[in-house]
């Protein structure tokens, strides 16, 4: 049997020699594919599904963006909503009655869009056989969906309806002004019941593809590539100036910051931290400000961290700018608030840096300079940049109140299984707003919330939340929010911000236009070109 | 004549299984190490046991002295039979007989020193509270038994290693001294160790019998070496005993058709002798004891076989005085009848 | 000397050089070995037998081991400044050699019959088929069974004894002018050993081999050779005829050495004589008798001086022996 | 042999057995869930999904589900990758996984026995001390340094190779080349060390004695009767190193962007995936034990001494 082994041998050096060979040719065939606008995008994890109304995250909805169209979709500079599958729409008088005037379009395949293609699809998602993991966001917002969600009424309870053809109605639980920016969101999707009902969920292979967005499915191969293509039915594809579109599935992010290095991406969408220093200093690197906050989550109903005097002090004892600078590095904005500015919104002030104040407090609580405080633990999950920022504020506790912690890192479930059953007592947490609208970041720590894993529990802010719920837009909602924020931030310190998000993208605007930074940091594909 | 028997085996077995099957083991077979072997040890006495690789010597000591649990048979020793005792009950009276090994270096743990090798069986039996000693008296006591067997005390922190051959015997020898046992179990004590050695430690052997009053069975393959230490010899062949006999008359007479060939193929250094002797050189190999046999277990290589040997198996019966042997060749009309 | 010598040894020194000082294993030796005689060579463990005989062959693994000076004529050729590929042609072709573990001195990877051709192919420049046939005969001579069926197992499907056959076999197949056999039958049982030494001694004659045999047992070579030459601490202290060392040994080792063997034919009752003590460490061994330490009759100068070899006539041959007693 | 063959095939069903049911039931005691997301879904949502899957079935339902599902040869849905079962994921990554790791452990073989027999022939000279050094390396330095270093050199800072990619991809079979070394490294170094250490072993045993004592010129000894022993060691090593090279591709699968199976083992560990975990939990116990078993008959030809019945 050593001719096996001879054999194998002799095989390996054959493919590494056919390997060599193919060398050239891989070279001059990437360059004659230089003539077609193909625009290369590091896009993350592998995408868990491409059905709209199962995906829950960032990747899959960059892909969405590109193959599908709700009623809205994005401005690519501002991400204001803007007409989508809807030229116009009529809003009633108390803001709760949404009429949408859809365009005259069809599939991918030629399969005309109706009004009762929207009904029908957005039963789909609300249906409870369908176990939309996102279904909670359209249930916030339109009338009787989460009752039939959780089976306690039929369909005919949800408020949508077909008028005419091409004439959707839609009833909201109350005067939702922000719902225009929801409705671009992948839960409120559109999509092909007539290929649904023919392949089951084999409907998003690329062979059997029908979708409504200015890019079409044209490939799909598991942890390599998703390529999409124009959709030539499209009703906007004029505009749509790339030729092809590839999304690929990464899991090490210096790979990603590599191949965008060595031309072989076109759009890296995050940095790496330790290439951070080196990629600030180029040209194609963009930071912005994104719609999001990172934070400490703090068990408000165990001992010491019940006492609001101990939260309060914990959040003023730390310097965020230096925090900023030093460890996180990718140009966050240092944060004492839940909501990230926004356009209209007062926002509040938060509790900053004041170690004198800090200290005075945690006297008042008991513990002079920290004395008699107990050791306590700081929850993450595992990843460096968690566990930066948690060694700073160790540091940073123990310096300025003389608190002594602990780190504890977790798996990503396991942490989340225990922040969401609040095994901890501080934890970290972050979130990216799904709309632009305070109500994002605070509707999820209303009294037991399942985000609200410190199980902050205030009355009045539940009581204001509910009321700006059944508020038009305008001033005198937002003056309730921040009313709310205030309670829960500067009052409870139900949670400690640190930062607000930034976007950090790597693309040469040199080389590609229609690609704008925005908070939302949603880059719609069909805006881009080739310069 | 009567003799005092010390140790007896009646019918002892020892056979290993032969196991096959991935995940449940089902025995296939046995290697028939020892196959019904009766053996009297008399008080005092040394019993040669010879015989060539195979044949089942070391496992019928290693049977006795328990190390091995015996398939079937008796070891009786003063009346108890050892293979009914209790764990406790065997390890006190185990501490009556004592084996000494082969390969000195092999027995003896290298990351221990002598004077904690030879203490070993001590603190054992005085841990199990048998023994009655203190510190002291055992430190004498390893000291005594290491002069005793020709080492000096000096050398009691040494390790197995910086000693030489024959002086590892000596110290393995020493360490069976060291609980007063009456039987030693020697089991090819002096096969690896060169000429001039090997009659130190015969010599040593035969001194310590006589001062301690020992009994020994004495295992080697070296015909000459058995018949220098022993009174009585066992052959064994394939698992069996095949002749037994006070050492003179043996050496003088052998019977047994393989005896005799083992005696006539030993080597006397003696060039007069060894020119003139006439040699029977025996056919073939010792066959495999892994199958069950229904004829004379040397029928297959004995220039003598008769039809008789091929589907009986020869008592061990005495035919001459303390000579028993188990051969047709030598049984009477009237012994042969009754067998078949 | 009335005989024609066909292998001469002069003076051979083998040495090892080991991180605790230079090992003398063989320092000294001198024999020679006439056509068709049978050499015995007696000793110890450590006594530097088998060290001596692989210097013969240059088999000596190196480094560590060195052959460092002397001579080792065969036919008038020193076989110690030959090149590798005329040393090769000497090899297996005009001196063999049999080893003491049969279990291990053959390849078990290979059949016997890979092993057998490879050497007659190599020095009788015999085609494959033939060198089959020409192994399947050496086969039958030492007696081994079914030879044209057994030639194709691999050794592990012998016994012991079929394997020393075997290599027996291998070793002669070249009709060698002498065979070494470097403790052939240790390892073998009595009954088996007999039939070794009986091949051995039958296809030798036949074939006319001159054989060294190596032994510790003093029983094999005295029904086997014609010569002893008795070997302590890497010298030969005693050579002699067979019957005339046995009847009369002179060197006190070798004296020691023959009273310490109980005697199988004789029951004398009395106790074994033994050597006391213990061989010398061969370290850095002084110019000295190694003996003396264990030795009986020792004398001053055997502690300063290492004993000049006297010669003596016996009968029609030559004795030596190496002893401050008879110089 | 024919036989023993199918015996051993047998005798794989209960292990495999035994391997399931313990992930099964490990699995489900690991906290958190597989639709566990920052914001958890609101508890009516939670109970459609759990419905869906079936997890709302007592566990030993859910267990003798899987189990009969298994025995049709249905891994079952994914939890997490909707669009597909798991069937489909295994199938569209193992066999990138195996190619890999058969390129690998080819390259390993290839420059490992070669370096192994050169350093035993030459023991001790310059040639034996370069050898073990670079073995010494690839035993100490992780792959998640090895391979970001290959990367940098040959992609970025001399551009030959693209920095990853698959032979399915736009650069071809190219981008198999720098997974494949990052991966051998350590197989390659334990084979140069095993086949030097057996090598030794070999020449210094008798029966080497016994080819000198022959007249057997030194090619022809190492050639005939050193080689076929002295692998044997590295043959009973490649069994199970091939399983590890295969299940433990994932940094290099992910360094590398190869669409291998190892991705998914950590994705779906990770998302607690349970179904997809399971799927490669089974693939890669049959391939070990497949291997090991490979090695078992392999081993037979090699070595006489061993038959199997």
């Amino acid at each position: 049997m050593r001719k096996l082994l001879v054999f194998l041998l002799m095989v390996s050096l054959a493919v590494t020699a056919f390997a060599g060979g193919q060398q050239d040719e891989g070279q001059t065939a990437e360059a004659a594919q230089e003539e077609p606008a193909e625009f290369i995008i590091v896009n993350g994890a592998e995408p868990e599904t491409l059905d709209p109304h199962l995906i829950s995250g960032v990747p899959e909805h960059r892909i969405y963006m590109s193959i599908f169209e709700g009623l809205t979709s994005y401005d690519p500079e501002t991400a204001e909503p803007v007409p989508g599958l809807a030229k116009s729409w009529d809003v009633s008088e108390d803001g709760t009655v949404y009429t949408f005037h859809l365009r005259e379009t069809t599939w991918s395949d030629g399969v005309p869009i109706t009004a009762q293609t929207v009904v029908d699809s957005w039963l789909r998602m609300l249906a409870p056989e369908t176990a939309a993991p996102y279904a909670w966001f359209p249930n916030m917002f339109i009338e009787g969906a989460a009752e039939y969600n959780a089976g306690d009424a039929g369909a005919d309870a949800v408020g949508i309806e077909a008028v005419d053809d091409y004439t959707f109605r839609l009833e909201l639980v109350g005067p939702l002004p922000y719902v225009l920016g929801a409705l671009p969101h992948y839960s409120f999707a559109v999509v092909p019941m007539h290929k649904i009902e023919e392949h089951g969920s084999a409907w998003t292979s690329p062979e059997n593809f029908v979708g409504n967005g200015p890019f079409t499915l044209e490939e799909w191969k598991p942890q390599q590539e998703i390529a999409v293509v124009p959709n030539d039915t499209y009703w906007d594809s004029e505009v749509v100036s790339l030729d092809r579109v590839v999304y690929l599935p990464i899991d090490d992010n210096n790979t990603g910051y590599n191949m965008y290095l060595n031309g072989e991406a076109d759009w890296m969408t995050t940095v790496p931290l330790d290439q951070m220093d080196s990629a600030k200093l180029r040209d194609d690197y963009h930071n912005a400000p994104y719609l999001g906050t990172y934070y400490y989550v703090v068990q408000t109903e165990k001992d010491p961290f019940d006492d609001t005097r101990v939260r309060k002090a914990l959040a003023m004892s730390f310097d965020r700018e230096t925090l900023v600078e030093k460890i996180t590095k990718g140009g966050q904005v240092p944060a004492t608030s839940m909501v990230p500015d926004m356009a209209g919104y007062p926002g509040v002030e938060g509790n900053g840096k004041n170690i004198e104040r800090a200290k005075e407090l945690l006297a008042e609580a008991g513990y002079p300079e920290g004395e008699g405080f107990p050791q306590f633990e700081i929850l993450y999950n595992t990843n460096e940049a968690h566990k930066k920022v948690a060694e700073y504020m160790q540091e940073q506790w123990a310096e300025n109140l003389g608190l002594e912690s602990e780190l504890v890192n977790q798996e990503w479930s396991t942490y989340l299984s225990n922040r969401r059953q609040g095994n901890f007592q501080i934890a970290r947490a972050g979130w990216i707003g799904d709309y632009q609208d305070p109500n994002t970041f605070l509707d999820m720590f209303i009294s037991g919330a399942a985000m609200n894993g410190g199980n902050f529990s205030n009355e009045r802010y539940d009581e204001l939340i509910h009321q700006a719920a059944r508020m038009p837009a305008g001033e005198k909602r937002f003056e309730v929010l921040q009313e709310a924020e205030s309670i829960f931030i500067e009052q409870e310190q139900g949670v400690i911000p640190i930062y607000h998000y930034t976007t950090n993208n790597m693309i040469d605007l040199d080389e590609w236009g229609g690609w704008y930074v925005n908070t939302m940091d949603y880059h719609p594909t069909k805006n881009i070109y080739k310069k | 004549m009567k003799h005092d028997v010390l140790l007896e085996t009646k019918d002892l077995k020892m056979h290993f299984p032969i196991e096959d099957g991935i995940i449940f083991k089902r025995k296939v077979g046995a290697i028939r190490a020892v196959d019904g072997v009766d053996l009297t040890l008399r008080k005092g006495e040394t019993l040669g046991v010879v015989g060539e690789s195979g044949c089942g010597k070391s496992t019928t000591a290693r049977a006795i002295s328990q190390l091995y649990q015996p398939t079937s048979g008796e070891v009786i020793f003063e009346g108890t039979d050892l293979t009914k005792l209790s764990q406790f009950e065997l390890l006190k009276t185990r501490r009556q007989i004592q084996m000494v090994f082969q390969d000195p270096y092999a027995s003896l743990n290298p990351r221990m020193v002598v004077n904690d090798i030879i203490r070993e069986p001590l603190d054992i039996y005085r841990n199990r509270r048998l023994l009655d000693m203190d510190r002291k008296e055992m430190e004498a006591k390893v000291e005594n038994l290491m002069e005793r067997v020709g080492l000096s005390r000096y050398f009691k922190n040494r390790y197995p290693h910086e000693f030489s051959g024959g002086q590892r015997q000596r110290i393995g020898i020493a360490r069976s001294l060291a609980l007063n046992p009456r039987v030693i179990l020697a089991d090819e004590p002096v096969s690896a160790l060169d000429v001039s050695i090997q009659a130190q430690i015969l010599n040593l052997f035969l001194e310590l019998q006589e001062e301690f009053d020992l009994t020994y069975m004495f295992i080697a393959h070296d015909l000459s070496v058995i018949e220098y230490v022993s009174n009585r010899v066992a052959v064994m062949y394939l698992g069996k005993v095949v002749e037994i006999a006070d050492s003179k008359s043996l050496y003088k007479q052998p019977l047994h058709p393989y005896t005799k060939a083992l005696f006539s193929a030993a080597p006397i250094p003696d060039p007069k002798v060894e020119r003139t002797r006439k040699r029977i050189v025996l056919e073939g190999d010792v066959p495999a004891p892994d199958q069950e046999r229904f004829g004379c277990y040397f029928y297959d290589r004995c220039p003598h076989r008769m039809d008789v040997c091929k589907k009986n198996v020869p008592e061990l019966l005495e035919v001459d005085t303390d000579h028993k042997v188990a051969c047709y060749l030598y049984f009477t009309q009237e012994q042969k009848s009754r067998l078949n | 000397m009335s005989e024609e010598k066909i292998l001469q040894v002069e003076d051979l020194k083998t040495y090892f050089r080991t991180d605790e000082g230079t090992v003398k294993a063989v320092d000294g030796v001198s024999f020679s070995l006439g056509r068709k005689e049978s050499l015995g060579i007696v000793g110890e463990s450590g006594s530097g037998k088998s060290v001596t005989n692989q210097s013969l062959l240059r088999l000596i693994p190196s480094p560590p081991g060195k052959i460092v000076g002397g001579s080792v004529k065969l036919e008038g050729v020193d076989i110690l400044k030959l090149p590798k590929s005329k040393l090769r042609n000497i090899r297996g072709n005009k001196i063999s050699m049999i080893f003491q573990d049969p279990m291990t001195s053959l390849n078990p990877f290979l059949k016997i019959s890979t092993q057998m051709i490879e050497t007659i192919m190599l020095h009788q420049h015999e085609d494959k088929k033939t060198a089959r046939e020409h192994s399947i005969e050496m086969l039958r001579m030492v007696g081994l069974p079914k030879p044209e069926r057994r030639i194709d197992n691999y050794p592990h499907q012998f016994s012991g004894g079929m394997r020393q056959r075997v290599m027996i076999a291998m070793a002669l197949s070249c009709k060698p002018q002498v065979l070494i056999a470097d403790e052939p039958t240790t390892a073998l049982d009595v009954t088996i050993q007999a039939q070794i030494l009986e091949i051995m001694q039958d296809l030798s004659d036949r074939l006319g081999t001159a054989l060294i045999m190596i032994t510790h047992d003093l029983g094999v070579v005295a029904g086997l050779c014609d010569r002893i030459a008795v070997m302590y601490a890497g010298r030969i202290v005693e050579e002699a005829d067979t019957e005339v060392l046995f009847e009369e040994p002179q060197h006190p080792y070798t004296q020691g050495l023959i009273s310490s063997v109980p005697r199988l034919d004789k029951k004398t009752g009395k106790k074994l004589s033994s050597i006391p003590g213990q061989p010398p460490n061969l370290i850095d061994l002084p110019d000295c008798c190694p003996f003396y330490p264990r030795c009986p009759h020792v004398m001053d100068i055997c502690k300063n001086k290492y004993p000049n070899e006297v010669k003596t006539e016996v009968g029609s041959s030559t004795r030596r022996v190496s002893c401050w007693l008879y110089s | 042999m024919t036989k023993y063959i199918i015996r051993r095939l047998i005798g794989l069903i209960p292990t495999l057995f035994i391997v399931v049911t313990i992930s099964f039931f490990l699995i489900r005691i690991a906290p958190g869930g597989p639709f566990d997301a920052e914001r958890r879904p609101p508890e009516q949502v939670m109970q459609n999904i759990e419905a869906k899957f079936n997890l709302n079935a007592p566990l030993h339902m859910q267990y003798l589900r899987y189990m009969g599902d298994i025995v049709r040869g249905d891994l079952g849905p994914s939890f997490r990758y909707q669009d597909h079962d798991v069937n489909f994921y295994i199938a569209n990554s193992l066999p990138n996984s195996l190619l890999l790791g058969f390129i690998a452990l080819g390259l390993a073989l290839l420059v490992g026995v070669n370096a192994g027999v050169l350093s035993a022939l030459n023991q001790n000279s310059w040639i034996d001390y370069v050898a073990m050094a670079i073995a010494i390396i690839g035993i100490t330095v992780p792959l998640f340094v090895i391979g970001p270093v290959l990367m940098y050199f040959f992609a970025l800072r001399w551009d030959l190779l693209p920095t990853s990619g698959w032979i399915t991809g736009r650069y071809g079979w190219i981008t198999i080349l720098m997974p494949a070394i990052t991966l051998s490294m350590q197989p390659f170094a334990t084979i140069a060390r095993l086949s030097r250490a057996s090598m030794l072993e070999m020449l210094r045993s008798d029966f080497i004695r016994t080819a000198q004592s022959k007249g057997l010129r030194d090619s022809v000894i190492i050639r005939r009767h050193v080689l076929k022993g002295s692998l044997l060691p590295v043959v009973s090593y490649v069994g199970p190193a091939f399983a590890s090279i295969v299940t433990g591709s994932v940094v290099v699968e992910q360094i590398f962007r190869v669409p291998g199976l190892g991705r998914f083992f950590v994705q779906s560990a990770l998302n607690r995936d349970y179904t997809l975990i399971m799927g490669t939990v089974i693939v890669y116990s049959v391939i070990l034990v497949l291997m090991n078993f490979i090695v078992d008959i392999i081993y037979s030809f090699l070595d006489p001494r061993i038959t199997y019945k």
